[in-house]
């Protein structure tokens, strides 16, 4: 997955934590295609990667470093971030 | 519990370097602690989303700023590799009063602790 | 407001020197402010009683330790001419979590108010 | 009053902040009696330095170094301190 839709037409993906633990790999892109959601990125990572089945209903999404919902439209070139619960402090 | 108490007729540490008109500064160091689980460590990783990170740290002071009228407040997080009885995070508020100060850096880090893309990632034996 | 927030993968300040288990320091610093009474002032003088003051500063903490699991209390009041941007008060608690740090360092400021002998006795012009 | 009494029959009375104002002294000896009370001291003080008087709602005392009521009893050679309201910090 990280190699298809690379360019212009693409949303990167980055995990952190336990998803990037469950994922095996700090980021991936999933092709962009016109009307996509955050839930449609979410879904195609989830897909891929199977280990992020058990966290799903833990996790929430950020786009370009805010956090945002399933519902929000994503444009080509987006950042989105796939966060589980944090830790810091 | 380890307890002093003194009264001096000397300075107390060195002058505090305040914002102006600062009556009170509240600080608030959260220290990483020999033990992770059950399991003894000599220190703790931490991995942060670093632009979303002190992006959301600004916005969550900024917001406080707005509910109690404080004059400043720092906030610096360590990550990577964080040694047992070093800081990972110093809050810093001040303000005219300390009912204020103490509230918002209370708050920020109950906030920080819900909202800010920063993970603890596991001891190192 | 002045707000500043950083993430460093550098120690923060001095390691802590903490107490054996603590995992969260709260200070409180007092800070003598450039006016008293609406008149503006180069310092503040503090007078205490001054054995009764360290004894009910040292029974406040106890009573607190009581209530809450902290691990070492530090109280140090100024008194005489304290100038204006000094502390006239530093408060250090420590405990294993935060919140009974947060809540014994304001609960013994409140306590401080009410119930040790100590006065502000006019500013210095 | 500060000459009277004097000894081992006396009690030592602080004044602090506006009391000292208010009595224009840092102390002063009460003659100790059989059978006296804090309030009794209180009384004492007051009759002496009427600038208390308007003080006197706001005043607590202490025997030596700790809180005490008005009914507490006092012995000969205790400190009495006149604590009006505190400021610290």
């Amino acid at each position: 997955m990280a190699d298809v839709g690379r360019g212009p037409l693409a949303v990167r993906v980055l995990f952190f934590g336990a998803a990037k633990d469950a994922c095996g790999r700090e980021g991936a892109e999933v092709p962009w295609c016109a009307g996509m959601r955050l839930g449609d990125v979410l879904g195609a990572v989830a897909a891929a990667y199977s280990g992020l089945g058990p966290l799903r209903g833990h996790i929430r999404l950020a786009r370009n470093g805010e956090f945002a919902s399933l519902d929000d439209p994503v444009s080509a070139g987006d950042e989105v971030a796939v966060i589980p619960p944090v830790s810091g402090g | 519990m380890e307890i002093e108490v003194a009264i001096t007729e000397g300075p107390i540490g060195a002058a505090c370097a305040c914002a102006r008109g600062a009556g009170a500064r509240v600080e608030f160091t959260g220290v990483v602690r020999g033990e992770e689980g059950g399991s003894a460590i000599s220190a703790l990783r931490y991995e942060a989303y670093r632009p979303m990170a002190e992006n959301q740290m600004r916005k969550i002071l900024e917001g406080l700023g707005r509910e109690h009228p404080i004059l400043r407040a720092r906030v610096i997080h360590r990550i990577g590799e964080v040694p047992v009885g070093d800081a990972a995070i110093h809050v810093l508020v001040e303000s005219g009063h300390r009912a204020e100060a103490f509230a918002v850096a209370a708050a920020f880090m109950d906030r920080l602790k819900r909202d800010v893309p920063i993970w603890k990632r596991g001891g190192v034996p």
